[in-house]
């Protein structure tokens, strides 16, 4: 079992490294039969750390897409934000208790229409990490993503919401300020819009404390995310008493983007370029531009009865349920 | 379906889960399971909460056709949940229905906490959402006792989504003015408590339940602050907001019917509709 | 300047212990025309005693109101409450972080009409004036009422507030936890009501922590309650460095009932029985009756929409300006 | 009323209220009243306000017939109002108007802690409550600039209303989707703070602003815990989840155009009324 994405991506490191040299190399080389013999070289280098990735990362397991879902040098959401809207302007209150940096929020503008974002944010350095608490969210980030739903409500301003957080912040004081209560009622204040309200999942979709604010019109879901009831080590922990199992348990979750699209959960995978999100972040967010694009137009064009009821009956649909014959 | 279990025979003994004081099961049954010692209230099966809440004979039971599906073939989820059903006499977590209760008509959910932990998988969010449902089109109050362990991890993703889909449900009894009362037992937690049944209008706990988002345990390792000696019990969430009473079980009755007759006021006097 | 409320209630007190005497005397009187001629005495002092009340009752000055208004033996909300209403379940969770019971609230049926109660809290023993805090209410407190004034919306229910606290909590953890923000919400909660709302004040009005729950339909004070922007003795402090003139600053600040009544800040005076409400809770409650029966009446009967306007209007028109010929 | 005041004399002297230090009155004036040395943002009158956020020249001032009236007859206060008045140039604390932002019309108000301590009665609540209106009727958003002590006590309970009064000209912008965005400046405390500030759409501070409901004294004497060091500075409040952002003077235009661009879209594209 992979403790790390950077184990299989260590061939490509290597290779990048020797094209790397080679192509100082062609540069130096005054001899122009020389120089294009090295110059193929490189592209065939190129070719093959290409294609290795393909390969690699088209048949990754649902252990390994646990590990680069939660790996450091994949885009997070102010990333995406930074890529895809202008004059974003955070807004931190939650107006009751506190400001939470694991969950960032404001208006912003996509393509010059108005738009409210919302989502987890990772940090990158240990510092900012701490800061984040590893976008763990505390009550008081769910209660300012209320504050900021409400306020896109009032301004008929449409919620585009980013996912990834490993979970909500479990800690004593989150409990005793009611983080059950604040999940609830973000999913309950999501449900009162009339707005349009796009999510997506661009890296862990940790049970409750992702689906708080995941409660969209329609869910796009990156290719190497994942979505999932329980981190799979806790849920290897209460099945085998084996944390350590987390690869196993990741497999019997199906938790990966293509499983949550067979059951109808998210609406759309997003491909990212291959080798990852990571590897071409522009790339990355272009697909996600284009989705949010044609989901802005599309859920524009709705009443607002409409999209309120359409996204109630999106999760009303949701479940597997058989019926006895006779009861 | 069974509904009156049989009665303990004479003589028979249980022992108090708190106090360990020995108690006669017949005195034990008859306090409705609270240990006449210390106080203690013992979880009770689903039909014996429904025998102590509402009006004799009033109970009839809704969407019992309901099965679980195994969606994700999880490893040994089939044979646990039969064995479940086989144990209990039950089909899956929640009991549905509709009961009287002082006369007024109320749409129940009752969690039993000895089937797989009460967890809400596809079935028991289904059951949640139809009985809030119901109370909205037939225009009268939701009562849901709450006993989980949390969601089911066991259908995966999907076991997530019954949150969201319960939260829907809650949306909808809020803005058709339909209430919507939350009695939590021992023990209410994670998935089911963030999701609709800490957005209920009124929240009652019985006394000592254990309720939270995460497990102790981890909880403890997160914090940074000391962890208050009735952290996760009812009496913690009282001081904390979350909860508006602790009703003991004798109680519950009156205070139930007291708040459907005020809240649900408004039921009565409206118009009959389509 | 008097220091307790008591200083002038101590001849009446010592009437009353004469009165207790001479009628267990009256009681042990064998002669009829001897028994008479004390029961007469007895009918006299008591006239005395009645007549002392009235007088001295209808010429407290303003810092003797204010002293009666902050009297402990003065019926509080909860005793309002037991007289006026059935059924009353006190709901305590502001379901953010903590049960402040500085406030109280609940629905219970009046006259067989399901209202919302919510009203401050003082307490009589010193256990319960520390559990209440004095009544001065954290932002829990008013956390709780406007969930409490949102419910009552839900539900159809009429609104009833009883008014009484020396001021909103000033402390360090309020201010973290936003007090200001509490009040200011829980006036807006209030303004967007479509329910009756109905507000007596019935003991100390004190400033924001008081109108933080009194905006009304219709504000009701009884003749002994006091209503200011700011304690007297605080206004002293401010403006004579002397907190020991509060009965100047009382004066000044004209704070009591028939001032109020004659700015228009209150629709009606609720007359106390002589002597103050607590020589006579019962009939003080029935007086209270009285006006929220018509309240009810008057305001049930109005479409919601006129009552969130009439309620907005009642506000919009306080306050005196003058308007300058040439600007 | 005199707009622009005239330049400091060349070679004039001011000090830092913060850190002491000698600045070129012309340099500090030039500097936003921000010391180039500490970054304490002194406090601004009213016009410099203006000068510094609004597009030149486009500031109309409204409601400025508005006049206190003495309703209680207060000691000294028919007084110290005419000292006021004579000394500042001004009629009370606010001052009213509209304004173009980068080119969006907005209503504004601004208060002015120089008169009273920026304190509201009568005619600031009048006023305040007006700039809130002026929104909701002409469809533009609302920017106020709070500097207050709080209520004007001298006014007694009328002022206590003026909470209630601009409470719901704020509730009137909430429920007709006009923006309102507070700015919070040294100082903004008690009645100002419990009413129409703090319930903003949108709030920013300046930096080190003194923000807070009672006095310091009173707060440190009811609190039990210990007193944070920045008890009641905007970096407190920021923490504290009850501000947005804290931004400095050079960049409040910017940000403000931003948000009013953004939270009043939809004003732009709607079909035009009445
Ligand atoms: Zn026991
Ligand atoms: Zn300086």
């Amino acid at each position: 079992m992979a403790k790390s994405w950077k184990e299989w991506e260590k061939p490509v490191l290597e290779l990048e490294d020797t094209i790397k040299k080679m192509k100082s190399l062609v540069d130096a080389e005054p001899d122009p039969v020389r120089r294009k013999e090295l110059a193929d070289r490189v592209a065939d280098y190129e070719r093959r750390r290409d294609a290795y990735l393909q390969t690699r990362y088209s048949r990754l397991g649902p252990w390994e897409q646990v590990l680069i879902a939660r790996a450091e040098p994949r885009p997070y959401t102010l990333d995406y934000i930074n890529a895809l809207f202008n004059d974003f302007v955070e807004l931190q209150g939650d107006r009751k208790f506190g400001a939470d940096h694991a969950i960032v929020g404001g208006p912003a503008l996509f393509e010059d229409q108005p738009v409210m974002v919302v989502g987890h944010q990772k940090g990158r350095t240990i510092q900012e990490r701490t800061q984040r608490n590893f976008a763990m969210a505390k009550p008081e980030g769910y209660r300012k993503a209320i504050r900021l739903f409400e306020m896109a409500e009032r301004f008929a301003m449409p919620v585009i919401t980013f996912v990834d957080t490993p979970a909500a912040d479990p800690g004593v004081e989150s409990e005793s300020r009611g983080i059950s209560e604040a999940i609830a009622a973000s999913m309950l204040a999501m449900f009162e819009l009339t707005v349009p309200v796009l999510s997506v999942v661009i890296g862990e979709g940790g049970s409750g404390g992702a689906i708080g604010i995941a409660v969209a019109n329609r869910v796009f879901m990156q290719e190497h995310a994942v979505y999932s009831v329980i981190p799979p080590e806790g849920c290897a922990a209460i099945l085998w008493r084996a944390p350590e199992k987390g690869a196993q348990a990741a497999a019997a979750l199906q938790l990966t983007s293509d499983s949550a699209l067979r059951f109808g959960l998210v609406d759309q995978i997003l491909p990212e370029p291959f080798g990852g999100a990571h590897r071409d972040p522009s790339e990355a967010a272009k697909t996600i531009r284009e989705v949010l694009r044609a989901g802005l137009a599309e859920f524009g064009a709705m009443s607002p009865e409409a999209r309120k009821a359409q996204r109630a009956a999106r999760f009303r649909s949701m479940g597997e349920v058989l019926a006895a014959s006779n009861s | 379906m069974p509904f009156r279990r049989a009665a303990p025979s004479p003589g028979a003994f249980v022992q108090c889960a708190n106090c360990r004081k020995t108690l006669f099961a017949a005195e034990f049954q008859a306090n409705l399971k609270v240990c006449p010692h210390c106080g203690h209230h013992h979880r009770l099966l689903w039909d014996e909460r429904v025998n102590l809440v509402f009006d004799e004979g009033s109970f009839t039971e809704t969407d019992a056709e309901l099965r679980s599906a195994d969606p994700l073939g999880f490893p040994d989820y089939a044979e646990k949940h039969a064995q479940a059903m086989e144990r209990t006499g039950l089909s899956d977590s929640v009991i549905n229905g509709t009961a009287s209760l002082q006369g007024q008509k109320v749409s129940i959910s009752v969690s039993d906490f000895s089937f797989m932990g009460g967890s809400m998988g596809s079935v028991a969010g289904e059951k949640i959402t139809r009985a809030l449902e119901r109370g909205v089109s037939e225009r009268m109050p939701v009562i849901i006792f709450c006993a989980s362990g949390g969601a089911r991890m066991q259908e995966g993703l999907l076991s997530l989504m019954q949150m969201a889909k319960t939260t829907a449900a809650v949306e909808s009894c809020r803005s058709n003015g339909i209430p919507y009362i939350a009695v939590f037992t021992d023990p209410t937690m994670a998935g089911v408590l963030a999701s609709y049944a800490s957005i209920a209008d009124v929240i009652i706990s019985e006394p000592k339940a254990l309720i939270g988002f995460a497990g102790a345990r981890v909880s403890k390792q997160a914090g940074v602050g000391k962890v208050p000696d009735d952290f996760q019990t009812a009496e913690f969430l009282l001081k904390s907001g979350m909860l508006d009473r602790i009703v003991e079980r004798r109680n519950l009755r009156s205070t139930l019917a007291s708040l459907c007759r005020m809240l649900g006021g408004h039921l009565m006097t409206e118009a009959p509709r389509g």
